[in-house]
């Protein structure tokens, strides 16, 4: 892949050609905002499995992935999506019922292991968790770990501060650097290069942009052109992180996308009704996913009407008037 | 005037929050109770997101975190990274009031929000930490919302998610842990605090028409109730602010 | 100081309630951009000396500090400002007739060290300067260390990786975090709580300032209303962690403020020719700084027209036509 | 046609400059030599400042890495942190070179721009590493600018600053440091470069008018100079983009 090179492409094509069985995994956004929800429909529809996926509360793209059986193991913070699922529903039932491996981090400390893997470095410290059995559980055992290079020998390392008692402070906690395979992220602007503009919180997605192999960005505008380069304060990720860009109009519906549209609730709660019972998720499955072709097609069927109550007002950047109850 | 129990936790976790305080919270009840503070007893109160967004506007209640709403007239949008430094930083972290839940909690206010049963073979499969154990590792002070149940207050957790005072007085320390702990417990019934000297959680109230003894009944453990007063029940004035300002749609509530 | 009150103030105030003799300072800025120069000269008006400086790459701002005598220690990465000064002269003199006490580092390790402060932690790590003389060679002796509570006990520590060969890392530099007592930056907007919109590379400011104990903002425009809180994304420091804010129009001459006003070649080079001299420079600080009693003093003798040939293109940032010759 | 030493070794740095390459520059000569690469061998090839901008336009000359007319069009504005995590980080790294400049140069590459003399009681002092350090230990490979005298071509260094290929086969990789190390020494007589099995510097090129005696006797240090040509002369193409598009206020030539 040329930095400097057009890497414009589409959907199917980039989650064929990067996102392989096996492969380290991680996506953007966080809870009911800005997953990567078209991206995480066309891995399910493809059919990959065995993934290994690094979220913080990345949510609802989780959530679907594990109730879709793409994931072999997890390293997580938090699996719910606030107040449609408390806690993750599929997800719920695979750690229960034993069909994922899950390791358990806090969301700090996973934002700083997607941070030291952009930044190089093997590790980052952390005061957070000493004493709890975040430090002393492990889901990954340690011969797994030693059997696996691409895991780090040790869940996390603590450490005496070698500079005495320097910021008033004992000891801390070391958290292992991670370098995914694949980080997919979606954003309101991108361009053919892959410059990309995000609006509003930005969560973790800069950091596991730039610690991933590959960044595959979709994109609510895709400008062909160096438009974004008139006002470079506000682009977080340059296009030398980038290698795949899809055009994707509402890339992270059913979740928000700060600027552009809400989350859809009436989907986000039909989905809660329908995970809880595995039959039915297979229905959701079957009718929202295996039987689309596309993002598009998904869209098509949730129709126009609940498309326009979603849209954003420009000035407030959700949909004021949105009946969530 | 009539009130639900859940208007009561609201505002009595509101109670306890000043002006001068940066409010952590996460969803539901706790962004209701900081919401609630904001516009009722501490309007110099700062409202903070875990995802990044600092002192929003709040014109319409979040369902998450992550809720494009918080995103709206705040004073800075940053990511996680940014947020959790706020706290972890202990010039800053000195503001922070965090509000928390879990599903079980003990007597030195150590959370549990991962699993019941085995980490390994767990019956009960929760959320996990999320931001939770960050917060309390960090803040200056923790708000925990519970309900008053015997499987909720447990004399042993079956993972420690998030920490109290650990194993008691100097544990944090012991531990390398800054901050300061648990401050408040605010249930269905009454509210908890804890002791200076020992770190254990006591009875500081009960709601009217609930006695020290019905509390003790729904805990596992035991805990002093000799220095406990009946709380105030919620003015109309909190009330109306609470229903009409901070949560007309009853998201929440 | 209350979080959330208005916090607006004169310069001559702040400088004299927080930039106490012997204290420990960091200014923003990098070489000839954006150094907070009207606090600069305000501190030497007000003979403030024993200071304890911060710096990666200030430049201006810090030559002028360290040739008016007010610093005492200095831990710096680059002493220059680019083609004005490739070195730093006052800087340089002072280091060579041994007036200050000088400990080196490299740009990196700086702003990781301020990051590190920012974020409550007491060191951070890097690959950087392994196998290097930054490492061997301290500037800040054991001794002086072990007697100066505010100096940490080691310049820097090389840790071996505790995660085995994870990140295809052996070993790590560890550089210990600062918390200046006070950080003073320049910044295009801010508002009376202290919120601050800087345009343009924010170098290190973000991190020094959230690292400091006491943040000072001198600001181009100032905002007595919630005006900043319309675009959130571009604020990038909230005014949790201000403490004083300064309105100081041209407050960073004769450095540059991108979108304001480029830097003053004619300032620059005339510094630099009467930095050279002993002489000429008592002449430059009697006239410039200590017989001005303001920076609008300052400006008034350097005259509209100056001002007028460094204004900013508004669609640049610089001036476009400014001779630099 | 005529042309200066300063010229002749800004586009035989250039020259050097691929497309695909991120090219790290300070100030002066070296981002000289990136504009001329991008304006006439590598049109592909990204320039890149520690400052935190990247890809910038350069309509016009900026006189320091933190010149504002690095901001304008640029593909991102960031900071410190940013630019340098780029360096550190693998991925990235890899395409990055790194063009820097020294008051000393050893047989292997490593730079001084500290000190003359003693560190503690230094003859002559420099402004020290600046980003120099970072980039010479995280890059994929560095190009470096010297003027051709004893002096600075040094048996010993006064004081380590920027790791080259330290003392030898290995070393890098022995101390720790990531990134590949220096590839070519640019002068005002000649062209530098590294050995793959000693790691030494042998000379590779001379300019016109100069012989590889000349070179050796302006170096403290005898190198290999078996394998040296003489350099091709700037075209007449090339020296009009330098001078008319990259300088035209004769700046920095």
């Amino acid at each position: 892949m040329d930095i400097n090179s057009n890497k414009i492409t589409n959907l199917k094509d980039a989650v064929h050609q990067y996102v392989t069985p096996g492969c380290h995994l991680s996506i953007g956004g966080f809870t009911i905002n800005r997953n990567p929800m078209a991206a995480v429909y066309e891995i399910i529809r493809q059919e990959i499995k065995d993934i290994h996926l690094y979220a913080h509360s990345n949510g609802q793209g989780v959530d679907e992935l594990v109730g879709a059986g793409c994931i072999a193991r997890l390293e997580i913070a938090y699996g719910g999506t606030g107040k449609f699922m408390s806690t993750c529903i599929r997800f719920r039932k695979a750690v229960e019922e034993k069909k994922i491996q899950i390791e358990d981090y806090s969301n700090y400390q996973m934002t700083l292991r997607f941070l030291a893997g952009s930044m190089g470095i093997p590790f980052l410290p952390t005061r957070s968790s000493l004493g709890t059995d975040i430090i002393h559980k492990w889901g990954l055992s340690r011969e797994l770990r030693q059997d696996t290079p691409k895991v780090p020998d040790q869940k996390l390392v603590v450490l005496d501060n070698p500079f005495g008692n320097w910021c008033d402070t004992k000891r801390v906690v070391l958290v292992p650097a991670i370098n995914p395979d694949v980080t997919i992220i979606h954003v309101q602007q991108a361009d053919y290069r892959g410059n990309c503009r995000i609006d509003g919180l930005t969560f973790a997605d800069v950091e596991q942009a730039k610690a991933a192999k590959v960044l595959i960005i979709t994109c609510e505008d895709l400008l062909d052109d160096d438009y974004l380069k008139n006002d470079p304060d506000r682009n977080q990720i340059p296009f030398i992180h980038a290698d795949a860009v899809v055009h994707i109009p509402y890339g992270a519906y059913p979740t928000a996308c700060f600027g552009c549209y809400d989350y859809d609730p009436v989907y986000l709660k039909e989905y809660s009704r329908m995970a809880k019972e595995d039959i039915l998720f297979q229905t959701y499955l079957d009718n929202n996913i295996y039987k689309k072709n596309s993002h598009r097609d998904l869209l098509n069927s949730v129709g126009r009407e609940r498309l326009e109550n979603i849209m954003a007002d420009k000035n407030r950047g959700y949909a004021k008037k949105l009946d969530r109850r | 005037m009539e009130y639900t129990l859940k208007e009561m936790m609201t505002l009595v976790a509101a109670r306890e929050i000043r002006n001068n305080d940066i409010v952590f919270c996460g969803t539901g009840i706790s962004m209701l109770a900081a919401m609630a503070a904001k516009n009722i007893n501490a309007p110099q109160s700062v409202i903070f997101f875990e995802t990044g967004a600092i002192d929003s506007k709040l014109e319409d209640l979040p369902l998450a975190v992550a809720d494009s709403r918080i995103m709206y007239q705040s004073s800075s949008n940053a990511g996680l990274l940014e947020a959790f430094a706020t706290m972890q930083n202990q010039i800053t972290g000195a503001h922070i009031v965090g509000i928390l839940g879990a599903a079980q909690i003990d007597i030195y206010g150590n959370l549990n929000s991962t699993v019941i049963g085995d980490y390994d073979e767990p019956d009960v499969r929760f959320s996990g930490s999320g931001g939770a154990c960050d917060v309390a590792s960090f803040v200056s002070r923790t708000i925990i919302f519970m309900t008053q149940e015997k499987r909720k207050f447990k004399t042993r957790l079956d993972y420690l998610t998030s920490p109290g005072y650990l194993d008691g007085p100097g544990a944090r320390k012991k531990a390398g842990l800054p901050g300061g702990g648990p401050d408040k417990v605010v249930t269905n019934m009454g509210v908890m605090a804890f002791d200076d000297v020992t770190c254990q959680m006591y009875l500081k109230g009960y709601y009217p028409g609930i006695t020290p003894e019905n509390i003790l009944e729904n805990m596992e453990f035991h805990i002093d109730i000799s220095r406990a007063s009946e709380v105030l029940p919620p003015t109309p004035e909190e009330l109306t602010l609470l229903r009409e300002t901070c949560d007309p749609q009853r998201l929440i509530l």
